[in-house]
């Protein structure tokens, strides 16, 4: 990148937070040692999952909205996000929990 | 022992020969940081620059350096042979081209991305989180070391450096650009006024 | 099907070469995915299946996967693969390329492998760009767009990978989208499966150079885009020529059953042996 | 004169304009893009013509149908596609027909180090493409040589009616430097010789005192015909072996004889000198910094800028009263080859390196002074 | 028109390059006629006219012909005859090739000409082999026939050689055959017309290789089977698939216009002289 | 044991069958041809294939294919197509996959005159591709020697893990001669090594003792990666100076440690020789009638069956004695320039023609006989 | 060629000599040095002009039947043949008559 | 003279060299010739042969000559120096290669297509007349020449003549061939017993 380029990361029209919780959950982990923040999980996420971090990554904002649908999983050109199945009613896990020092949620 | 290069080399030339290495990651900019510091000294100090490049495979990616040689003589060997000053944006170049400066060089890192420094005689300014409150961009980073530079050495105007800056980044971004070098230029400032842990050069 | 995990520790030289080379935001990963993910699906051993590529950002897609990998000259690459193939007619091959290295320096390889009918699968990542080299021109940059060879517009009409590979006698052709990941994923795997020469075109971009320089925004930007400017087959063949104008067509466009090489030297092979006309 | 701060790929191109070459087509490649680039923007603005083709076979078909049809024509390259380039140099040298084909050299061999520097396709150049040929090549060692010597390729080439190579190094060709370019006025451009008599005279192979029959382009009316066959004078196939031989001594002759004025180099301190170091391109630099390192020791440099045909006798001259010459170069000695034929094995230190890094002047010093 | 007489002495190098160097009754030299006819029919005048070939036994036409004629490599005249028209517009050229050295070696600079729609003329002399070498398979030989790399049969799918040109965007395509050499003539007289790229397929035969091998008898034979087993394109269409198998469609499959190459960078030229976007 | 009246062509595919070789990847052309032929004909016999690609260089990209797959692979060409292989020969070596490229020599530059015999090509088959490379090269000079060093050829390769190429000519492709087959149990053939370690384990590129790391097959089990980038031990790309100076050193070496065992040359009468004739592929059948005439003049002959690398301690030992080397090529002097590194320049007396005809013995016998 | 192949010049229909004298004649002239007996136009001349001489070569042996139609001409890969246009009522020549020696007719 | 070259060779390898050179057109089956009579001698007559050709341009047309060397001893340059035997079937290929026929060599001219002898010393013969006469085909007065050379110098056996002919040419027309052979043996003979021109080979 050359100086002075804009980095045009476009916000998509607000998340349905309204919805009810999804039957289908989904646990999201992004690997931030693989990530280079290009911005497509949070633009793209149906539920608007995630959030835009200060380092410019993404951070997993609401992963109770989650609904595992795969998203972010198939076209992370990184590998750096995991969505597991949520069993049962398991509870989503707080924002912005770390996990090893190296994986941020 | 900048002035003894001087003597040494100016046998040669009458006038010495200053060597700087700008060293980061593909996109942080130091391949034009580079270039502006090359052409500022050359098209419009009147001396002579020579400026070559490193980068990782094909052209993207990876690591990536920047060298310039400064002399009013003719420049001969176009590479860093040791530096004279040497910028550090990044940890691996931090730990990897440190060798080669001089043994009184000035060494300058980016603090905000170098955790680790080689030495203790060491300029460490967090100069991409000065970028980013200057102007709110990273990518400006390049020109907060540019500025830097000249306030540290003066091995370039400030004149010149703003003209090049201004001929050579993407038009509409000058004084963005322009806004970060200062922020640079400021740093130095109270950097000199602060004292600084090593001779820098008196004249070049 | 596995989890993802399951797929990086599986499919991925995850301990070696990540994070990957190509710029944030590269579709090029994204196409990567999806082989994995439809190599897994059909329950391919990895000891069974090889990649090969040339050269450019999509060259470098065989460093990360723990097949068979071999990235080769520019252009050639399904030259090489032909050769491995005729060697190891049991191997699955997936020969990845770029518009640049499949087209325009490897146009009469693409045409000539696809005549032959070799069971290869071809995976063309059409970013209508030379993005490794910084954002030249390429045999499917679009009329008018700029690049750095063509600082005053592209004047060359761009090649129909998919028709083209359709004339010379291609035995699958399908193309989608890396936004429309799933169904990519299903061509390439319906064209692992087919006997015969199968040429999926990956509809990428090149945020970096070609978008960049054509005011095309970010990643996001121009992933937005192929949604919205791609239309599949069906509702394609609905819509008037004008509206066509553009538009990305993503669909399976050749089917069918032609007879492939390696079985039919296998042939020439048994009727030699058996001492036929020489 | 104009005062500017280039990279030596843009100063070829710029060079390339200025001696009036107003056709390029070629195809990307690092590190020789930038010249592709710069000639893309530039070359419309007078008229010339720009084309990227669809491989480097293709590029160097169309500088040699252009070049037949008049226009002063290069491509750009670097080792891959100079590789490919092979088979139509030869072409070129048969159907003498002038051309500049620059290769920016990088670490090879096969894709090797793109972005890194090489001096590796010396030989190449010459030997690269098959059968016998005489060849020119030269090689720049700062951003304004990459001018000059570009301005020089093409002259030699219309002069000599044969393609030239101009090898240069991703060191120089990514190097930015103070320039100041000469006016147009200031410089010497020659064009091929055109037929001075009708049509129906006209022999384009014919024996002529310089060894270099003058050229009629397509579409001026001299009707002839051009082949990479063996042929006679008027261009025609011959199997006839006086024929043959004719064509065979006028090509090597019209170089060899005028070695003189090809052979470009720059001799300093070459009188007595009991160390000779011969280097060229962006070595060459290294070279000067370490012969000004080690004053003391009567090191004297010979810096080639023709590297084919070889410069015998600047060469010869120079070691005259040499115990030692030092070939410092960015392979794995290939210069150093000729340099050994000429002067003795025994007398040749070679120092090489083909890592993509650039020989340090204190590597060159080191050999200068190494006691055996 | 001008009598036979007149032609040869008008085009013809006639007084050095005769007898040609082709096998008797070889249908090369009757394609020469039809080019002939074709530039005398139309008026051009010889300081107008180029001819460039690839090698080849269809590749040695230039020498016999009194225009700028070049004999270049094999398989890449069009690249060079592109480098000419580039630097000469006024120019006619005409691009003679065999179906090896046009769609074998030849094929990617095939492609991308057509793609580039650059005004020339090419002729493919479609003898289904390579001729000069002896009589291997080329992309053009039908499957299963017998070539001498192909001693146990052919297992190639051959190439439609229209079609291609069609698909990559020429503006003028069209097939005929030595026996029907003034409809051929017609044809070619259509591509010098026509601004852009015109290929004409021109099916003619090798009796001395590849007739000799399959026992298609003699020069005479190849042309009366040239005569039988083609059909217009009218007719054709108007033919079932079974009875179109193995027939020469003869007729125009495209007339079209195209934005032509060199005009497109005259405009170029126009843009960048009055200081237009760069 | 067969006899058999045959071609050069004829007897270079029979003898690739016999070392095994089960693909033949080409693209016709005189006069190489009768090779490829041939090999169409026979190989589906054994279960090999043949395929004829749709042009030179994708031949040599299948033969590496399919080499990396396991089979002994082999192509052949004559100059124009050997121009067109030189990226892909660069490719071979970088990745050390071993292959026979067989060249059968015409005379050029350019097309030239296809069906004409020349040595023209010997400085290509060394410098060629682009970046430094060392290489091996063969040159037979009668049919039986076709067979014989086609073997050779093949073992050499698998050996080294290195493409090999076979320097015919014209004359020796296209000659027929009685020749007696050596049964298959009196060959010995040499295949790659396989690593003998579990995949986890396996490094392509990996520093051994032998300096050629062994050779897994694709389909094997060992999944590893190949590139033509600069590589580490694994085969991925790397950057790091010390990883490719390894790489670069090891293939420089693995070649020259072991000249002696690649460097085959027949000497006749070399010792106490005034006067050494050197000379290999058809030339040397013209220097071996040549020196039975001048017997008296203490006449030596050393033939070189391998070219590259260059038998430098033998030429040493044979010109030992020598007061004049005489250096017979169907070139303008390519091995003549090798020769002269080695002895001086002032003793090589060339006899060179490269239009097409063999040299004949009386102008050996001329040059052997001439006082200065 | 190689010994033993066969060259098979095949002969067509015969021709149709009782059809009245055309109304469009033509001259016909073959020349033999340009010629390689290739037998096209014997073969193919629709009015049966040519007859295969002696040494392979054609010769015109019934010139009065030609109607100029020019399909040798055009046929001839060799350009041996020349037709031109009779005009009134010129009397056809002899079959065989030899012009300038080198011309076969 | 045979006699001295057979001497002067003997001191090499003991036996003598014999050198034959046919000369013609493309087309007039003189390769295969060559190549027939080489095999014969090789395979069958149990000496050493070496057979080379020339050709035009590319695979065909214009002059083709073929050349066999004939041996008992090994064979080292494998071309003809001075021809012991020399036959020619067209004007071209006597005017050009007369030249290096040795001084008591033989030379065959087909006097159906050679107008023009280079020389007297000649035997000259119909023989594609003959070949025509023998079975009615032009392409087979290649083995005429072959039945004449083996008539007339004895270098070859005519069995070992006969199995290679009905060994190379086309199946289907061995009987042709062999024919043609026949009609150049017979030819010969009257040629023999009418007395020759020149001396001809007495031992091989
Ligand atoms: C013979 C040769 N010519 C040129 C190049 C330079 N080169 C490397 S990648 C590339 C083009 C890449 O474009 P594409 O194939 O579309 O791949 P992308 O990078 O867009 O994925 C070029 C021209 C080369 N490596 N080799
Ligand atoms: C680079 C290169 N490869 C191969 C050849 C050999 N060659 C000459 S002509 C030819 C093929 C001829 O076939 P085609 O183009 O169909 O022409 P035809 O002779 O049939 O008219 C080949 C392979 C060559 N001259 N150059
Ligand atoms: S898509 Fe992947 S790489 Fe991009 S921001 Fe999201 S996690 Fe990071
Ligand atoms: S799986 Fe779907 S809903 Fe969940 S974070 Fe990813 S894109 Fe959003
Ligand atoms: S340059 Fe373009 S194609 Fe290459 S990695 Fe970056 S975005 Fe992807
Ligand atoms: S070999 Fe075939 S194509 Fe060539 S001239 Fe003879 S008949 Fe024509
Ligand atoms: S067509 Fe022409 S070449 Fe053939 S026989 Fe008739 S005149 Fe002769
Ligand atoms: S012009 Fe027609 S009718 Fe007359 S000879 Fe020729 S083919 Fe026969
Ligand atoms: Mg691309
Ligand atoms: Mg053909």
């Amino acid at each position: 990148m050359q100086a002075g380029e804009e980095s045009q990361v476009v916000e998509e029209a607000p998340p349905e937070t309204t919805k009810p919780r999804p039957k289908r959950r989904g646990r999201v982990t992004v690997f931030d040692n693989w990530c280079k923040g290009c911005g497509l999980c949070v633009a793209f996420c149906p539920r608007k999952v995630f959030e835009l971090g200060p380092e410019g990554h993404p951070v997993v904002a609401h992963e109770e909205r989650c609904t595992a649908c795969n998203w972010c999983v198939y076209h992370c050109p990184d590998f750096a996000i995991v969505v597991e199945l949520v069993e049962g009613d398991e509870p989503a896990r707080k924002t912005g929990q770390s996990v090893g020092g190296r994986v941020r949620r | 022992m900048k002035k003894e290069t001087a003597k040494k080399e100016s046998t040669r030339t009458g006038i010495g020969r200053y060597e700087v290495r700008l060293a980061g990651k593909g996109g942080q900019g130091m391949i034009l940081a580079g270039r502006i510091l090359a052409e500022a000294v050359a098209l419009y100090d009147g001396r002579n620059a020579v400026q070559t490049q490193d980068y990782g495979p094909e052209a993207r990616g990876g690591a990536s350096k920047s060298e310039v040689i400064i002399s009013d003589g003719e420049i001969y060997y176009p590479k860093v042979m040791n530096a004279d000053l040497l910028v550090c944006m990044s940890q691996e170049a931090s730990d990897r081209y440190y060798y080669d400066l001089k043994r009184d060089g000035l060494l300058i890192i980016d603090s905000t991305n170098v955790e680790r420094s080689p030495t203790t005689r060491v300029v460490a300014v967090p100069i991409t989180e000065l970028a980013v409150k200057a102007t709110g961009r990273e990518i400006t980073a390049a020109m907060v070391a540019l500025g830097l530079i000249c306030g540290l050495t003066k091995i370039v105007s400030e004149e010149a450096l703003e003209k090049a800056i201004r001929s050579l980044v993407p038009k509409g971004t000058e004084e963005l650009n322009v806004k970060a070098m200062q922020a640079g230029l400021e740093e130095a400032k109270r950097l000199l006024e602060a004292g600084l842990p090593v001779a820098l050069p008196q004249e070049l | 099907m596995a989890t993802q995990r399951q797929l990086i520790y599986d499919y991925l030289r995850h301990k070696k070469k990540f994070p990957n080379i190509w710029c944030a935001g590269c579709g090029i990963g994204i196409v990567m995915g999806a082989i994995i993910r439809a190599v897994d699906e059909l329950g391919y051993d990895k000891n069974q299946v090889a990649m090969i590529s040339g050269i450019g950002c999509s060259g470098r897609m065989p460093v990360y996967l723990d097949f068979y990998t071999m990235h080769t000259t520019h252009g050639r690459a399904l030259s090489f693969a032909t050769g491995l193939k005729l060697a190891r007619p049991e191997l699955k091959i997936i020969v990845v390329m770029g518009d640049g290295d499949a087209l325009a320096i490897g146009g009469n390889h693409f045409i000539h492998t696809a005549r032959r009918n070799i069971d290869l699968t071809a995976i063309v990542i059409n970013n209508a760009t030379y993005g490794m080299t910084g954002g030249q021109y390429s045999p499917t940059t679009p009329q008018h767009m700029l690049a750095t060879t063509a600082p005053y517009g592209n004047i060359e009409q761009d090649f129909p990978i998919c028709e083209l590979a359709q004339v010379c006698g291609a035995a699958f052709v399908a193309r989608s989208t890396v936004y429309h990941v799933e169904e990519l994923q299903g061509y390439i795997e319906q064209g692992l499966e087919k006997k015969g020469f199968a040429l999926i075109e990956a509809v990428s971009y090149c945020h970096t150079t070609y978008g960049r320089l054509n005011r095309l925004g970010s990643a996001v930007d121009m992933m937005r885009a192929l949604k919205e400017n791609s239309v599949t087959r069906q509702t394609a063949e609905k819509l008037p020529p004008e509206e066509l104008q553009g538009k990305i067509v993503r669909g399976i466009f050749v089917d069918r059953e032609v007879p492939e090489y390696t079985q039919l030297y296998q042939k020439i092979i048994e009727r030699a042996q058996s001492g036929g006309k020489a | 004169m104009r005062t500017a701060f280039l990279q030596g790929n843009e100063a070829c191109a710029y060079g390339a304009l200025a001696a009036g070459c107003r056709f390029f087509a070629g195809y990307p490649i690092t590190p020789s893009t930038t010249i592709a680039e710069t000639m893309a923007r530039e070359l419309p603005k007078v008229g010339g013509v720009f084309i990227q083709m669809e491989d480097e076979i293709a590029s160097l078909a169309a500088v040699l149908g252009a070049s037949v049809g008049g226009l002063k024509a290069m491509t750009a390259t670097s080792g891959p596609g100079f590789s490919l380039m092979q088979e139509h140099i030869g072409y070129a040298v048969m159907a003498e027909i002038p051309c500049v084909i620059v290769d920016v050299q990088r670490l090879g061999p096969s894709t090797g180090q793109p972005t890194s520097p090489s001096q590796g396709d010396v030989m190449q150049a010459r030997w690269g493409t098959h059968g016998d040929h005489p060849i020119i090549a030269l090689s720049p060692t700062s951003v304004r040589e990459c001018f000059d010597l570009t301005v020089t390729a093409f002259n030699l080439s219309e002069k000599y009616r044969t393609p030239v190579i101009l090898l240069m190094d991703a060191v120089v060709g990514h190097m930015r430097e103070k320039v100041i370019l000469p006016a147009p006025e200031e410089l010497e451009i020659i064009d091929r010789a055109r037929p001075n008599v009708p049509p129906e005279w006209y022999f384009p192979y014919e024996e002529t005192a310089s060894d270099v029959p003058p050229m009629a382009n397509f579409g001026d009316g001299f009707r002839y015909h051009i082949t990479g066959l063996m042929h006679d004078r008027a261009g025609f196939p011959t199997q006839r072996l006086d024929e043959i031989n004719a064509w065979l001594t006028r090509i090597f002759r019209k170089i060899d004889a005028h070695v003189d004025d090809i052979a470009i180099t720059e001799a300093i301190n070459v009188e007595h000198a009991r160390t000779l170091v011969i280097a060229y391109g962006c070595t060459a630099r290294a070279a000067k910094e370490a012969i000004y390192m080690c004053r003391r020791h009567r090191v004297g440099l010979l810096v080639l800028k023709t590297l084919w045909p070889f410069p015998k006798d600047q060469v010869l001259l120079a070691a005259h009263e040499a115990q030692r010459v030092v070939v410092p170069e960015m392979n794995m000695g290939q210069i150093a080859l000729e340099v050994e034929r000429l002067v003795g094995r025994s007398k040749v230190r070679r120092v090489r390196r083909a890592d993509g890094e650039m020989i340090t002047p204190q590597e060159i010093r080191a050999a200068i002074e190494y006691k055996e």
